[in-house]
């Protein structure tokens, strides 16, 4: 596919290669947050636990962001098969459900600091929004990229047979998304069993 | 500026240093005789002997380590020198593998007979003392270390007094929450010729066990940096028979006089309390004069004041003439950051008077 | 060092792309990763300055009790600069010079994987050090010492703010070139250089790469965490709200001490590539020596919790960790005596290079030793946060990793400039180097077994008349590096400028990097050679006769230097590009947006940055191509 | 580390894989899969699952993590070098960040 393929030691393209590499190191950078969670999942300081937290409404914005991976993947398959339009279409796809899923977390963020969990009330605050934040950064420069990769498109800087960069784009997006899988059991569904157990 | 205990002579051989090996007499030899109070390889009592001895013995093996290796080292780079006008190429040897596995194997076991009374020793160290023994609480402040013995209900600071012979269990924390007017910081507790450092840490209890076999005046000093007066943050354990002890305890568990009416040192006692619009000495000192229960201060309890030989976190000797000068610029003595974030001691601008009449009062404390 | 000048023909270049090969704005566009390299030098160079002269204070204050030259603020702050200088401003990028110079000379390769990213690691380490350095006109270096324990430095009244964003830009620069030169190795390999083939610095980085790969965001958690602590008032660390500091203490030391490894394992690359060359065998155990740095580097990440002793933690985890940290020793202690056999039975030239890499083994496995006394948990209670902790760690990265990299400068200084450093002046510096370390160094077991705590601004007089000694040979140590340091400098600048010409091969070398031509050309090999041996250019030029005696090939026979020029007008470089640099700018406003907690300069960064990195992927990477890096670097 | 040079190279590059990608039905069907675990996964917070409840979430996160992975982000069809790459990541993340948890709950309990 890749021009790049005959050229290397490993018959692997450089871009993806790095993409992966990259991707192995942000585990170590979500894993430190998801420690400082559960290390402080009781130390409210008084303050809102996780029993604040309000699993249909997460669960729907949750979905959301899975179901962005399946856009992002027939984006990249239309890519593949030489239909720009359609992998624009998914793209934007992609994108919108991606502003679908921060509007959701910032709307939850305003919720929770009427209710008093804010940044400084507590190192349960304080985790809680550092690991959904920071995973709402990386959602935020996904959506930036794609929009990036959507109007690179337009302009014929990404063209038919460029799909690795469709690829990479992808892969990054994907990996968002799987960290949020973590993020959706470690951070709501498993605390929130104590809660009604 | 401070004068030491002017006592540092020989002290008299126990039967556990005469057994010794030679190398570390001659290791002893030149490092302790010039020693001061505050030397690691100078252990007096139980607490600092152990890891002592410990050490010794794998710095043997360090020496005869690095003999061999350096040795090695040498011999190699004279031996195989290159000669002038030797220009023939060296057999290509690629590796050994029987030495190879030689130089894994060996260190390996080497280090695995380190580490089983490495092992045990942190348990031994770390467990409750098997004999009874006294609890001081230590609290990390900046920058001072403050001593509370729950058994005497006694609150003192800088110079820790302990019965010789007994173990002292040390409960420590960093400066008690409910108080944190200088938001606690770590430190660590360290009196070397006793014991270890053992971290103080907001929010944890550590602990720390020593004795001291001798009675004598132990020095140390906070070793985890704690900001700016790091440096000035020093520690005194001071290690007395048990008639002195007794003692001791009597005199600190008895309330402060009152200056009589009219005198000086009343006057002293009255600005102590009240000085108009600058902030009281009260505030932040206590002095226990037998009404309610005794409790902390923000600063060093001073019922007994006199009774310490040194001040300011121990850097300094206490004396009328030091404690005027301290009275009357804090900053000169000890670098302190009240102004930035309210640590430490402020300057009141006290008049000559005042200074006086203060002095003359705090004098009255021992 | 020397520029090259050789000039690349191309199609007529676009008025964004510098085009010259000289001045000012060559050195800010340039993706060779040759350039960036020697640009990592001189900055590593001029930040060596800086934090010599913080350490010239801090011996100027100790060289006797009860002194105060500099008051306790400034002395905290001038200790502070002085770690975090010379750990993240000199020794790590050191290694990144080197990584960068060699590394695709070492494969056979022309650049490495992505040339601008390489320029945009450079960029954002100079950045991340002039921001550091800026605090000191902002009212205040960092003063929290570099390990920046909380909660003293989650502290607002703290100047530690900067050195959370600071360490942060830094750790972007690492995290950049780590993924970079993985790539590089694992891509770019010549035709027939396996893994088994590659020269051990090429391991020694790619371990070295990975170690960074996973330590970096580590530290980069704790520091976010750190700095919205000091700024924006979270609860990480702050124990009255239930915050716990020794969360803090582990992920420094999660990151701490691999990043011990990334600096030392470096500086054993450059010992194992300078040894078999002038001891003229090859390195001994090569296998041995790979494995090992691999086993050091993954025991590194299981030993951190060694640091923290003494801090709230119970026997337990300090039985564990005292036992994982003494098994540390046995690769090291693998690769020393792997370098010794190195040189047993070879003819040994005593270079200033070969000198100080036996200087590098012979003080490392001082540090070694020490290291070991420390994993003795109860008396270390005794050595920690002493001068016998100082001692150790520099026994370990200045008589360790400096001493590696010096001998890498004098071994690799004619394949960069094409002229020898003076031998003489190098001796010189060698032998006072050696003397002034000691004499520094040394001193500092001693006193730090006597009593004396690191990090204190004043040498209490109550330690005794001894350990005042001992500090003031240290201090007299100092003055003795100092001249030894004008001396490297007279020595680097004089041979810049009139050291003798070293041809090619100066060394009858073994590893690729010396088969090119002296200085390389800017595509480095005009044909990539074809690797069929561990040692590909000793094997070129001797071969072994039927007693298995090696005996020189006849010249010319296959060396492959510089016949072909004119070979290399079609090769197809990288061009030059601005955008990583004017896109690693806009960490400025975003690093002080954040220190000051000012969103304008946040959000002017941010945008900044954006635009920058739009610029950067909208360019082809040379003019005329479809932007598939892989085909830009293809030789056809 | 795979020892891979260029002699096995070819066999793994991906466009050689490239015929086995998924069609746009496959991953329709995939990404329903999906969503049913998810539909699994909240129904622990409506209904009482007991003791299963917490290796039941557990079991669904890694499934979902693994087919995400393994069908979106193609570490089916690609090299198996990505693949090493993601889950040593993952595998040394977990292996750390566990440690340092049990040095906290170690000494909570002593």
């Amino acid at each position: 596919m890749s021009v790049a393929t005959h050229e290397t030691s490993m018959g692997l393209d450089h871009r993806k290669l790095a993409m992966w590499i990259f991707l192995a190191s942000e585990f170590l950078f979500f894993g430190a947050f998801v420690s400082a969670y559960l290390l402080y999942l009781d130390t409210t300081n008084r303050g809102p636990g996780v029993e604040i937290f309000d699993i249909p409404f997460t669960s729907v914005s949750s979905f959301v962001l899975l179901m962005s991976s399946l856009t992002m993947v027939l984006a990249h398959n239309s890519h593949v098969r030489g239909d720009m339009r359609g992998m624009r279409l998914w793209i934007l796809a992609t994108a919108g459900q991606g502003m679908v899923f921060l509007g959701g977390q910032v709307y939850e963020f305003t919720v929770f600091f009427r209710e008093g969990l804010d940044l400084t009330q507590s190192p349960f605050a304080s985790s809680f929004f550092f690991l959904t934040g920071f995973h709402g950064a990386h959602v935020f420069i996904g959506v930036l990229i794609l929009l990036g990769l959507y109007s690179l498109s337009l302009t014929g800087k990404v063209k038919v047979g460029q799909d690795v960069k469709t690829e990479m784009v992808g892969l990054y997006w994907h990996f968002v998304d799987i960290i949020w899988v973590i993020i959706f059991t470690v951070v709501y569904l498993i605390p929130e069993l104590r809660v009604g157990g | 500026m401070t004068v030491r205990d002017a006592t540092p002579g020989r002290r008299p051989t126990t039967g556990r240093r005469a057994r010794r090996t030679a190398l570390a007499a001659a290791l002893a030899l030149v490092l302790a005789a010039c020693s001061g109070e505050q030397n690691a390889l100078d252990p007096a009592g139980p607490y600092a002997q152990a890891p002592h001895d410990l050490i010794i013995w794998v710095f043997g093996i360090a020496v005869v380590v690095f003999v061999l290796v350096q040795g090695l080292i040498l011999f190699t780079t004279w031996r195989f020198r290159r000669r002038e006008g030797d220009d023939a190429i060296p057999a290509q040897t690629h590796g050994n593998t029987k030495l190879e596995v030689l130089w894994t194997v060996i260190p390996a076991l080497i280090l695995a007979a380190i580490s089983v009374p490495t092992v045990q020793l942190i348990f031994e160290q770390m467990d409750e003392p098997e004999a009874e023994y006294l609890t001081v609480e230590v609290i990390g402040h900046r920058w001072w270390f403050e001593y509370y013995y729950p058994d005497y209900d006694i609150y003192t600071a800088n110079e820790m007094a302990i019965p010789v012979g007994v173990p002292v269990r040390l409960e420590m924390t960093a400066t008690d929450l409910a108080r944190a007017a200088d938001l606690g910081v770590i430190h660590s507790f360290w009196i070397p010729r006793l014991a270890g450092k053992q971290d103080l840490v907001p929010g944890h209890t550590t602990y720390l066990n020593l004795q001291a076999d001798e009675p004598g005046r132990y020095l140390g000093q906070c070793a985890e940096y704690c900001g700016l007066s790091h440096a000035n943050m020093r520690a005194r354990v001071v290690a007395l028979d048990a008639g002195d002890f007794e003692a001791w305890v009597a005199d600190q568990t008895t309330p402060a006089d009152v200056p009589a009416e009219g005198t000086l040192e009343a006057r002293g006692r009255e600005l102590f309390g009240d000085l108009g619009a600058r902030q009281a000495c009260a505030s932040c000192h206590a002095v226990w004069e037998g009404d309610g229960p005794r409790g902390p201060g923000q600063g060093p309890d001073l019922t007994n004041l006199f009774s310490r030989e040194e001040f300011a976190g121990a850097i300094h000797d206490l004396t009328p003439d030091m404690l005027r000068a301290w009275l009357a610029n804090p900053n000169e003595l000890k670098p302190m950051q009240y102004d930035v974030n309210g640590i430490g001691m402020p300057n009141l601008n006290l008049t000559d008077e005042e200074l006086d009449a203060l002095v003359a009062y705090l004098m009255t404390l021992d | 060092m020397a520029m090259t000048t050789t000039p690349t023909t191309g199609a007529p270049t676009p008025r964004f792309r510098p085009s010259s090969r000289e001045g000012i704005l060559s050195w800010i566009g340039t993706t060779d990763h040759k350039r960036i390299g020697i640009m990592y030098f001189w900055t590593v160079l001029v930040f060596f300055a800086f934090g010599g002269t913080q350490s010239g204070l801090i011996r100027a204050q100790l060289a006797q009790a009860e002194q105060s030259l500099i008051t306790a603020e400034i002395y905290n702050q001038m200790f502070t600069m002085h770690g975090i200088t010379m750990v993240f401003l000199v020794v790590m990028p050191f290694a990144a010079a080197f990584f960068n110079y060699l590394l695709p000379l070492m494969i056979g390769a022309r650049d490495v994987a992505f040339p601008r990213l390489n320029a945009f690691s450079y960029w954002f380490y100079l950045f991340g050090g002039v921001f550091l350095y800026s605090s000191f006109l902002l009212g205040g270096a960092p003063n929290g010492s570099w390990v920046g324990y909380a909660p003293l430095s989650a502290n607002a009244v703290s100047n530690m703010a900067f050195y959370a964003v600071g360490l942060q830009i830094l750790g972007v620069s690492s995290l950049a070139s780590a993924i970079n030169f993985i790539t590089t190795i694992l891509n770019m390999r010549a035709p027939g250089m396996t893994f088994m083939r590659m020269p051990i610095m090429v391991w020694m980085t790619l371990v070295t790469s990975f170690l960074l790969l996973f330590a970096v965001p580590i530290i980069a958690v704790a520091l976010f965490m750190l700095q919205f602590d000091a700024v924006f008032g979270a609860q990480f660390f702050q124990p009255a709200s239930g915050g716990d500091p020794l969360l803090y203490q582990h992920l420094f030391w999660l990151f701490g001490h691999p990043e011990v490894y990334i600096m030392i394992l470096p500086a054993m690359g450059v010992v194992s590539e300078v040894m078999p060359v002038f001891s003229r065998k090859p390195l001994f155990g090569y296998a041995a020596m790979a494995f090992a740095g691999a086993a050091i580097g993954f025991i590194g990440f299981g030993v951190w919790a060694h640091h923290m002793f003494t801090s709230a933690i119970g026997p337990v985890p300090r039985a564990a960790f005292s036992v994982a940290t003494m098994f540390i020793a046995v690769p090291t202690g693998i690769k020393i005596f792997n370098w010794v056999f190195t040189m047993w039975g070879g003819k040994i030239r005593f270079t200033t290079a070969m000198l100080f890499s036996v200087g590098f083994v012979s003080m490392f496995t001082i540090g070694g030793l020490s290291g070991v006394m420390h994993a003795v948990v109860p008396h270390n209670a005794q050595q920690h946060d002493t001068y016998f902790v100082v001692a150790h760690f520099h026994y370990v990265l200045f008589g360790g990793a400096l001493f590696g990299f010096i001998s890498g400068v004098y071994y690799w200084f004619p394949k960069v400039t094409g002229k020898l450093m003076d031998e003489k002046l190098g001796k010189l510096h060698f032998w006072t180097w050696l003397l002034g370390f000691n004499l520094t160094f040394g001193p500092m077991h001693l006193s730090g077994l006597l009593g004396q705590p690191r990090r204190t601004a004043v040498l209490p007089e109550e330690l005794g008349g001894t350990v005042e000694l001992y500090n003031l040979l240290s201090s007299l140590g100092f003055v003795v590096l100092f001249g030894s340091a004008l001396v490297f400098l007279y020595n680097l600048i004089r041979s810049l400028r009139r050291g003798e010409v070293s041809g090619d091969d100066p060394w009858d070398a073994r590893t690729l990097e010396w088969m090119t031509a002296t200085p390389p050309k800017p595509h480095n090999f005009d044909e990539i050679p074809t690797i069929t041996a561990r040692d590909e250019f000793w094997h070129r030029k001797y071969a072994e006769d039927e007693q298995h005696v090696p005996v020189p090939v006849p010249a010319g026979a296959s060396v492959d230097t510089d016949e072909h020029a004119g070979h290399g007008e079609h090769i197809h470089m990288p061009d030059a590009s601005v955008w990583p640099f004017i896109h690693t700018m806009g960490v400025l406003p975003l690093g002080y947006g954040l220190v000051y907690a000012n969103w304008w300069l946040i959000g002017a960064g941010v945008v900044w940055m954006v635009a920058g990195f739009f610029g950067w992927i909208i360019e082809p990477l040379a003019e005329g191509d479809d932007d598939e890096p892989a085909t830009a670097l293809a030789a056809h | 580390m795979a020892d891979t040079t260029q002699a096995g190279a070819p066999a793994e590059a991906e466009g050689g894989a490239d015929g086995h990608h998924p069609t746009q039905q496959e991953y329709i069907r995939i990404a329903v899969v999906l969503a049913i675990l998810t539909a699994l996964e909240v129904s622990t917070y409506y209904f009482e699952f007991g003791r299963a409840a917490l290796p039941l979430l557990i079991v669904l996160m890694a499934i979902k993590f693994v087919m995400v992975a393994g069908f979106f982000m193609h570490l089916r069809f690609d090299t198996k070098l990505f693949g090493r790459f993601l889950y040593t990541g993952l595998a040394w993340a977990v292996v750390l960040y566990t440690l340092t948890l049990l040095v906290f709950v170690v000494d909570a309990n002593q």
